[in-house]
């Protein structure tokens, strides 16, 4: 193995793989850990430049023809570690800009305003927001300050999570998966040159008829934490678990994938709920490493339970759409279709993620 | 106090929240996601930057620290803390020292800022809660001399009171029934916002003023 | 948690995780290990109904409308457990039919002979074959039983992996993630009604100047074997890993990823060799737990390598292609283009993992 | 040996499989991708099973053998043992029992075929290996009846033999020096072929030809 050898004397692990607590090494390909985000976007956008430009220094991603001439603009992001969201969903027919904060950290509300006026071409920009504290926070502040420089600006919020019990006086549910079905169709509406108004209400129904709920196998490792978000026996999962390795709300002993598919189904169908006749999309999202295989597994319960319902799945994302690192599980997503979401869902996008042809 | 005083504050402040980053953090770790402690340094660490070259007046550093926290912290105590610090500049336009009586009306800036931004009454075991009762206490007693310890006490008396609360807001209300028992991390680095404050004041020996 | 109260009392997990050695529990989203592939397949074909059919009972993915007329049929496939490969690259532009084994295990004769059948419509058909001893051996029949009931019908073996020393004398260099370039250029090549010699020799020419070398952080475990294919130490990684966890070439400490990026890129570049001036295809794999973010990170240090050498990419798929189920770590290939080839890349393509519009 | 006698090999030959299962896959962990003792068990069992319902000649229970193994192995060693397997086959055809003489020949067309499939001549340190000295040997003792015993002795040395050498074909190649000094699952395989068929033509006890 001469090629290895000849090289000089390996770099020690300190010097770079520094901020690990505990000294116990992370395991990731990265160089420093405070530059992972920064990396991956450049990464990003050089593997896509006809499709993505970024904002230097700002965490933000851009539709490389932003702004769109008589187009709403939309904006999504939140803390990094969830890709491909939302960088991956940047395209013709879906968001005009992410907005990427450091691992599970919201973004600051001057990149926010970065990525609004990037995107604003006159007509108007909705956010669209993950319901998490942070980001309903951030992306307050960046639209008072947008519409204090006179920018047509408004937000919505996702809380499409059913494990989390909902109520006005609490944080109420937060934001998972659903999340990208929402940037599919308010994207496909603004892309139809509807107006500002128009596309909030779209993407408000839309929030109104999704559920989602997930699961978690093992925790997942952020690279500046470097150890687990929380600790799970070898035979234990959290059902429930949120997309930043917050806490669940149960834990149990490991399921088969029939049982488990089937727990979550329950609980998001009754929490609608979904009925017989309904036309649903569904997603099967992976949490960052489980296997596609296994996803696909779960895809064939979930379509089981559907029959069993008598509710029709009119289109599937299985894969990974909102990761949490490393995190071994998985959420599942249903979206209770009207005609106009169905065709939206339907229309073009061109993002890295999500394609789909004129039909 | 006057600008130079508040300074010096912020910069120890700075210094604090380096110093206890990890444990902040692991606070966040048992009921939220584990990052408080480095959110809170990567603001403070630019503060401190920024406040090398800063010359500028008394609400000019309030506004200094509410922008630098703003843009820099990101998550839900950056636009908290920059919405506080933002309402305390805006309340002390115009003046030059704080004195005694500013304090009561001061702290209410503060904590109703904190209080919209984060839409809470009291009650959600937030950093809320602590910034609430020091500026009520505070209002309560007007007439009284307001004394840094004093703020310090209450302070630290509500943080301590709260750990037995089920969080309702922010990601430690997801936890539930499970959050009971644990510390709010913004409630403990409200804390010691206020022990560097009266660090502070201690330490310029001075007048007695604020003792 | 009424929900999850009201259930009966959990199955207790040896009634269905059971064929776990040594005692272990295998996390894995799953039900029966044996029935995993079936499972996954069935799961694909309910998501994809628009693009996929199967074929009862033997493992083959065929494309909805296969046999297409006047089109050379192309088949390919080996062991499961490299999902999205290769039943996501099944669409029009790419595979006509993917046929899986078992997980790690090349499928049987009969079944190749399926597919074989299946997909041709008089055009001939091509098999892409990756270089490992069952996959040569079962396709190797099954085209000589395809060939005795007068189906045209050749093959091509794909040996893109430089960690393997290429020699007469042995097995020779492994077929990995690469060959899913020669699914696309094939693929496009006899979408353009090109004959059987003709698509064969522009995949032929195209393994010529695909190379690739991969490194894992973590060993994988397959379902039924329920243990790890290998062990590392906390702080080790090796290098040359083949895609079902043999032995790669070197096992080393953990390293920066500019650092890990640059020993791959300097052997798979010596190599071929690529030089100043070419343009290439890159693809950076990611082994089944590999973070995208990570990969990210990776291909930004791949084009610092490119750009350092003059090389010009035109092309990136950065994600995962062919796993190696739950492996973490990544694969580097690269793709050496000519006029033909870079055109054949940017045709259109539909399959589940790969979409392009026409351009 | 009869259809009847072959037929009885192959069942515990079956067994035999099944029962070794792990071991051989453990092999197969050290050198190869660890599911030769899968792959075997998976072919074999549907042997026993089409068995039980089998009733044809000599030919046709290799025949059986041979498609069994195609169409259920997968991996390397499906074709591998299936080729040779048909191949001794092909050999028996017309005959309804295997006789002394012509053990060599029958053992010379499953050798060839599996040499010809695997495209190895010898000495990578695979099944063939087994296959070949036990052909060679036979036929180099042309003339002397051929005894199960023996078969078994010189394919057990064989096996043992190639222990140190480095692996040239198959996944064990890609180990390249490390593959040395372990065994080789299909050579190990190979060798219960030749016990089972050892045993079973000692329990018929009867007439002792084959002892
Ligand atoms: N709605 C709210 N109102 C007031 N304070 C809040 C609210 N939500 C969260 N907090 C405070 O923010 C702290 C968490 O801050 P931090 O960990 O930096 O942000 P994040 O929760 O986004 O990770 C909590 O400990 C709590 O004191
Ligand atoms: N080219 C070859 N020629 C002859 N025998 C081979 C060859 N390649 C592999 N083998 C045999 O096959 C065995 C491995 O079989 P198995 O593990 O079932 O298949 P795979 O290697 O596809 O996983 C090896 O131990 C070796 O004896
Ligand atoms: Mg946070
Ligand atoms: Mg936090
Ligand atoms: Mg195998
Ligand atoms: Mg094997």
């Amino acid at each position: 193995m001469k090629w290895l050898r000849k090289k000089k004397s390996h770099i020690p692990l300190t010097e770079w793989n520094t901020s690990i607590q505990g000294g116990s090494l992370l395991k990731k390909v990265m160089n420093q850990p405070e530059q992972i985000v920064k990396e991956m976007l450049e990464g990003m956008i050089l593997a896509h430049p006809d499709r993505l430009r970024g904002i230097k220094e700002s965490g933000v991603l851009l539709r490389t023809d932003a702004p769109v001439e008589g187009k709403v603009g939309l904006v999504s992001g939140g803390g990094s570690g969830h890709e491909p969201a939302h960088g991956g969903f940047v395209g013709k027919g879906m968001l005009d800009a992410a907005v990427a904060g450091e691992v599970f950290t919201s973004p600051t509300p001057d990149r926010i305003l970065e990525a609004i006026k990037a995107v604003d071409s006159g007509k108007g920009v909705l956010c669209i927001v993950k319901n998490y504290t942070g980001d309903v926070l951030n992306f307050e502040m960046a639209v008072e300050l947008a519409a204090a420089e006179g920018i047509e600006v408004d937000s919505v919020v996702v809380n499409d999570d059913v494990a989390v019990e909902d109520s006005t006086h609490t944080t109420g549910r937060r934001g998972i998966a659903g999340t990208l079905f929402v940037h599919k169709v308010a994207g496909a509406k603004a892309e139809s040159g509807a107006t500002l108004p128009e596309v909030k209400e779209t993407a408000r129904k839309a929030i109104g008829r999704i559920r989602s709920m997930g699961v978690a196998l093992t925790p997942c490792t952020p690279p500046e934490a470097g150890k687990p978000s929380f600790t799970l026996e070898e035979d234990e999962i959290e059902i429930g678990i949120g997309i930043h390795g917050e806490p669940g709300v149960k834990r149990t002993k490991l399921l088969p994938a029939s049982r488990l598919v089937r727990t979550l189904f329950d609980r998001i169908r009754e929490d609608l709920p979904f009925k017989a006749g309904d036309r649903v999309a569904v997603m099967v999202n992976g949490m960052g490493s489980t296997p596609l295989m296994e996803l696909n597994v779960v895809h064939k319960e979930l379509m089981a339970c559907l029959r069993e319902k008598e509710m029709k799945m009119v289109e599937a994302w299985v894969g990974e759409y909102m990761t949490s690192l490393d995190m071994a599980g998985f959420s599942l997503t249903l979206f209770q279709l009207d005609e106009e979401l169905e065709a939206l869902l339907a229309q073009p996008a061109d993002s890295v993620t999500i394609r789909r042809g004129g039909n | 106090m006057n600008a130079k005083d508040v300074a010096g504050w912020f910069q120890r402040y700075a210094d604090v929240i380096e110093e206890k980053k990890a444990w902040l953090t692991e606070l966040d770790s048992a009921v939220g996601d584990g990052d408080h402690g480095a959110n809170m340094a990567r603001g403070w660490k630019e503060v401190r930057n920024q406040l090398k070259t800063f010359e500028g007046g008394l609400p000019e550093v309030f506004l200094l620290v509410s922008r630098t926290l703003i843009s820099k912290v990101g998550g839900a105590s950056g636009p908290l803390y920059g919405t506080a610090f933002l309402r305390m500049s805006m309340f002390l336009k115009g003046k030059e020292e704080i004195g005694h009586d500013d304090w009561p009306a001061l702290l209410k800036a503060a904590s109703e800022g904190i209080g919209q931004r984060g839409k809470v009454n009291g009650g959600e075991k937030t950093m809320y809660d602590v910034w609430a009762v020091v500026s009520e206490t505070a209002e309560k007693r007007a007439g009284e001399p307001v004394r840094t310890s004093h703020l310090l006490e209450w302070a630290r008396e509500k943080a301590e009171a709260i750990r037995d609360l089920r969080a309702l807001k922010g990601r430690a209300a997801y936890l539930g029934d499970r959050s009971v028992g644990h510390r709010d991390p913004g409630a403990e680095s409200t804390v010691l916002l206020f022990e560097t404050l009266h660090q502070t004041v201690s330490s310029r020996g001075g007048n007695g003023r604020e003792r």
